[in-house]
């Protein structure tokens, strides 16, 4: 159970991120929770791959041996650009919401008529 | 060559689209507008003879880059198209198609319009992905695709600060849906190195973990599906779009609770009758989605009893009607008995006839909001007005649209000869066989969303004339036209509800029962079961 | 506002326990059980994509579509972002 | 912000751009054989770039590229994509086929099993997918901060400092 500390990591990760999520009023605070959550998720699909001793899946110059699991880092590649496309189109909702409703409180804003 | 890529095509056809649209709109308005419809049509094409083939000669699997023999590993992404997809793929398509000659009309004075329909074929794009997919990682990248593109249209209207705060929770709450789906596809990937939904489905143990997978999928589909205790962003999000765009949306959020039955009746299906501390899988299901129906049904109808602006009681009417859905197919669920002497799984005769019941309402249920929110757009666009108590009359000055009205209204509260009705009759039959109180819920709550509709109809279209919109004029040629098709679709689908459950629903429902019966999903990729 | 606070509490507790233990009951770190696909990929990416990176391998060949999904996404956010940020008639 | 630093910083900025877009382009061009690709280099050279928004401000920048045309270059790496992808299916079988593995000609070599030899001629469309999302994302990235930038830069005087309320 000791060898499953990086999990646990990744777990405290995803956690820290949720708190700031569901409990904070900030929308920016909210945006770097969801990204912490992602960092979470990401460094847990890496963790998955990796075999102990192991070396990365590239040929070029490579020592030898065992070479960790190609796919997850392929999932995570393509998830990391997923998250920076969600944080710029996240931060320009922020953006425009400061820009209409002057502040950043999630209680304050949206609570008006059309 | 063309036959054979059917399913690659029907993705790369609207993608191909949506990159060219910028260059397009170079040209001109009209030039993009008329190339958008195309491409559109195009799509439908493309996923009807998709659609028909896959109902004539059974399941389609497509391996994307190479070849694939059965016995091999699998590596590449396929894609599998069962009857459900094939059901899920035509409302993907349909909706679109109507948004965007809809649009012609209704966003002719904005400005950004290159990026709009951009996004509306992106969106496209995303569910027919979504619903064609058979590899988990890749259906997780088309849930971003779509929720990205239509949160981003959410948001379309940025001067209104509502609509741009609409934008933001659909946003947060559905990447928060997504990472939760991508952290249940890497628990599973940690156990049995694989991503295929095929290859899962067979190699399924119903370990620990596996319950923790099930668990964290379900609640995330279900948060993007707009289903009580987390539908909060879904009247935001409806009532703050275009109206063209909350017609897309609808499939969107329908594209995710396809999500809900591939994961319980395909991923589980193996494991659905699995007993845990003497409770089988399917009756803990059930149970658990029977209460989050009729919770999502009773708050939906209560909910849009209060509201004042339409298009958010339009929305709230459309949190009800998934509840319908997911009501007919929890029933199902508890239906699901193994036969101690055979060892065949079956459903009761009232558990296929609800699934075919929940299958025809999504449908249904897409067509009937769709309309009214396409109504609520054309009344916006003639009186830019939404506030139900500040309308009236509007009947004398814009007939075809009272019309249509009225066809949505008798569709959503199940009234014949609508198609609403003939799907509602099914649930009610079905469910009353199974547990008459879920039935006499069920019917309460339709008879308190057509007193909604009624009151809003007598509102807005009936009584004096207003000298506000004394000018109303009728709404331009191409938003009626997108109306009449939809309103035609109703009315057919009323008349011959035994022709559509028939040739569509069935083999829907078939493919939902496929894991319990024949497992023809894990044969069409595997070669055995 | 209290009540939802609790909510919240609640929600956040349950959800804590349950990814502590998806942490715990994952396999030990560093020895994932019998990759069979990821084994066929980093003995097969020089003879069948004629690629030295087995990363790139996947990326672009044996999931090739992904990518094209991930570039899309991509295309969506930058499609977006100008949308909201653009010039508004007056 | 929107006026840009100090004649120092846009001096260094400005001669250390053609370095990062070098070592961009190279971590591209090279996505095949070692770490890297076109996600990664892209989004070194779109940091150069940044670094130069932020040096010389958003109102000089926006003088030099408009985001109209970023969105267009954008467009024109995704549809290079695709089409590498459709080539495929015309010249293979399927959609995503490789179909320049093999060739001999172009990126068509086969590295030996097991071989540690960079050879830049493998990869069959690797490297141009490489190159085609190279230049997607260096487009992409770049527009979107461009447009944030320049955005926020056309808020009023006092509009963002007053935050805290």
């Amino acid at each position: 159970m000791i060898y499953n500390i990086p999990y646990l990591a990744v777990a405290a990760l995803i956690l820290v991120g949720l708190y700031g999520v569901v409990f904070k009023r900030n929308l920016i605070k909210m945006v770097i929770g969801v990204t912490l959550i992602e960092s979470g998720v990401n460094l847990f699909l890496i963790t998955l791959g990796y075999r102990k001793g192991s070396t990365a899946p590239i040929y070029t110059s490579s020592p030898g041996g065992l070479m960790s699991l190609p796919v997850p880092q392929a999932l995570t590649l393509t998830s990391i650009v997923i998250g920076v496309a969600v944080l710029a189109l996240m931060l320009s909702f922020v953006v425009y919401i400061y820009r209409h409703y002057k502040t950043l409180d999630a209680r304050k804003i949206g609570g008006e008529d059309e | 060559m063309f036959f054979d890529n059917l399913p690659a095509l029907a993705v790369a056809v609207p993608l191909f689209g949506a990159f060219l649209t910028p260059l397009v709109s170079k040209i001109g308005d009209r030039a993009r507008n008329v190339f958008v419809i195309l491409v559109m049509g195009l799509t439908t094409t493309v996923v009807f003879l998709l659609v028909n083939d896959v109902f004539t000669n059974g399941i389609q699997t497509y391996v994307f880059g190479g070849s694939y023999q059965p016995g091999e590993t699998v590596i590449r992404i396929f894609f599998e198209v069962d009857g459900l997809s094939a059901f899920m793929a035509i409302i993907a398509v349909v909706l679109p198609l109507v948004a965007v000659i809809y649009s012609w009309g209704f966003m002719k004075k904005e400005t950004g319009l290159d990026k709009y329909y951009t996004l509306i074929l992106l969106m496209t794009t995303g569910m027919i992905g979504l619903v064609l997919t058979g590899d988990m990682f890749n259906f997780f990248v088309f849930l971003e695709i779509t929720s990205i593109s239509s949160a981003a249209l959410v948001a379309f209207w940025v001067n209104k600060g509502k609509a741009v705060d609409a934008g933001f929770k659909y946003i947060v709450i559905s990447s928060i849906g997504a990472l939760f789906v991508l952290f249940a596809i890497a628990l599973l990937y940690g156990q049995y190195d694989a991503l295929n939904m095929a290859v899962l489905a067979n190699s399924i143990q119903y370990t620990f973990l596996d319950k923790m997978a099930l668990v964290l999928l379900l609640v995330a589909l279900a948060m993007k599906a707009g289903i009580v205790p987390m539908h909060m962003w879904l009247p935001d999000a409806y009532g703050c779009a275009p109206s063209s765009v909350t017609l897309v949306l609808i499939g969107a959020t329908q594209a995710s609770l396809y999500g809900v039955f591939r994961v319980v009746f395909t991923l589980y299906g193996r494991e659905l009758t699995t007993a845990v501390n003497q409770v089988s899988l399917n009756v803990l299901l059930s149970v658990f989605i029977v209460a989050l129906a009729l919770a999502t049904i009773v708050v939906g109808v209560l909910m849009a009893l209060k509201q004042s602006n339409l298009k958010r009681m339009i929305a709230f009417a459309a949190v009800a009607e998934i509840g319908y859905m997911i009501l007919a197919v929890g029933a199902a669920l508890s239906t699901i008995t193994v036969d101690s002497n055979t060892g065949v799984t079956m459903l009761t005769e009232s558990g296929e006839m609800a699934l075919k019941g929940g299958l025809f309402h999504i449908i249904n249920d897409a067509l009937d909001i769709g309309l009214l929110f396409l109504v609520a757009g054309a009344i916006y666009y003639a009186t830019r007005e939404t506030s139900v108590n500040k309308l009236g009359g509007l009947a004398r000055n814009m007939k075809y649209t009272t019309v249509f009205f009225l066809i949505g209204l008798l569709a959503v509260s199940g009234m014949p000869p609508m198609n609403g009705f003939a799907s509602k009759l099914l649930i009610y039959e079905s469910t009353y066989q199974i547990n008459p109180i879920l039935a006499v819920i069920a019917i309460l709550c339709s008879i308190l969303l057509l007193a909604v509709f009624v009151k809003v109809f007598h509102s807005v279209f009936l009584g004096p004339k207003l000298s506000v919109f004394k000018d109303t004029k009728e709404v331009p040629k191409s938003m009626l036209l997108a109306m009449g098709i939809i309103a035609i679709v109703i009315v057919f689908f009323g008349i011959f509800p035994e022709l559509v459950v028939n040739n569509i629903v069935q083999p829907a429902a078939d493919a939902l029962t496929d894991m319990l019966k024949n497992g023809l999903y894990v044969k069409a990729v595997l070669g055995v079961i | 506002m209290l009540k939802r606070d609790f909510a919240a509490v609640i929600f956040f507790t349950v959800v804590a326990v349950f990814f502590v233990f998806a942490a715990l009951l994952t396999h030990p770190f560093g020895s994932p059980d019998n990759p069979v696909m990821d084994d066929y990929i980093i003995h097969n990416t020089q003879t069948e994509v004629g690629a030295n990176n087995g990363v790139t391998s996947v990326v672009f060949d044996y999931r090739g579509f992904d990518t094209l999904g991930e570039a899309t996404v991509l295309f969506t956010a930058v499609a977006g972002v100008i949308l909201v940020f653009r010039r508004l008639k007056k | 912000m929107s006026m840009g630093m100090s004649k120092i910083v846009k001096t260094v900025s400005s001669v250390v751009f053609p370095f990062i877009v070098i070592y961009g382009l190279y971590i591209i061009a090279h996505g095949h054989l070692t770490p890297g690709g076109g996600f990664q280099g892209g989004a070194v050279v779109a940091s150069g770039c940044a670094m130069l928004l932020v040096a010389h401000g958003s109102i000089w920048t926006i003088g030099k590229i408009r985001e109209k045309q970023l969105s267009i270059l954008e467009s024109t790496g995704a549809v290079a994509f695709i089409l590498l992808a459709l080539l495929g299916l015309v010249f293979g079988t399927v959609f995503f086929k490789n179909f320049l593995v093999g060739n001999k000609f172009l990126f068509g070599e086969i590295p030996g099993y097991l071989s540690r030899v960079a050879n830049f001629n493998t990869g069959g469309v690797l490297p141009l997918m490489n190159f085609a999302v190279g230049l997607k994302v260096i487009a992409g990235l770049f527009a979107i901060v461009l447009v944030m930038a320049y955005a926020t830069s056309t808020f009023k005087k006092g509009e963002m400092e007053d935050g805290k309320r």
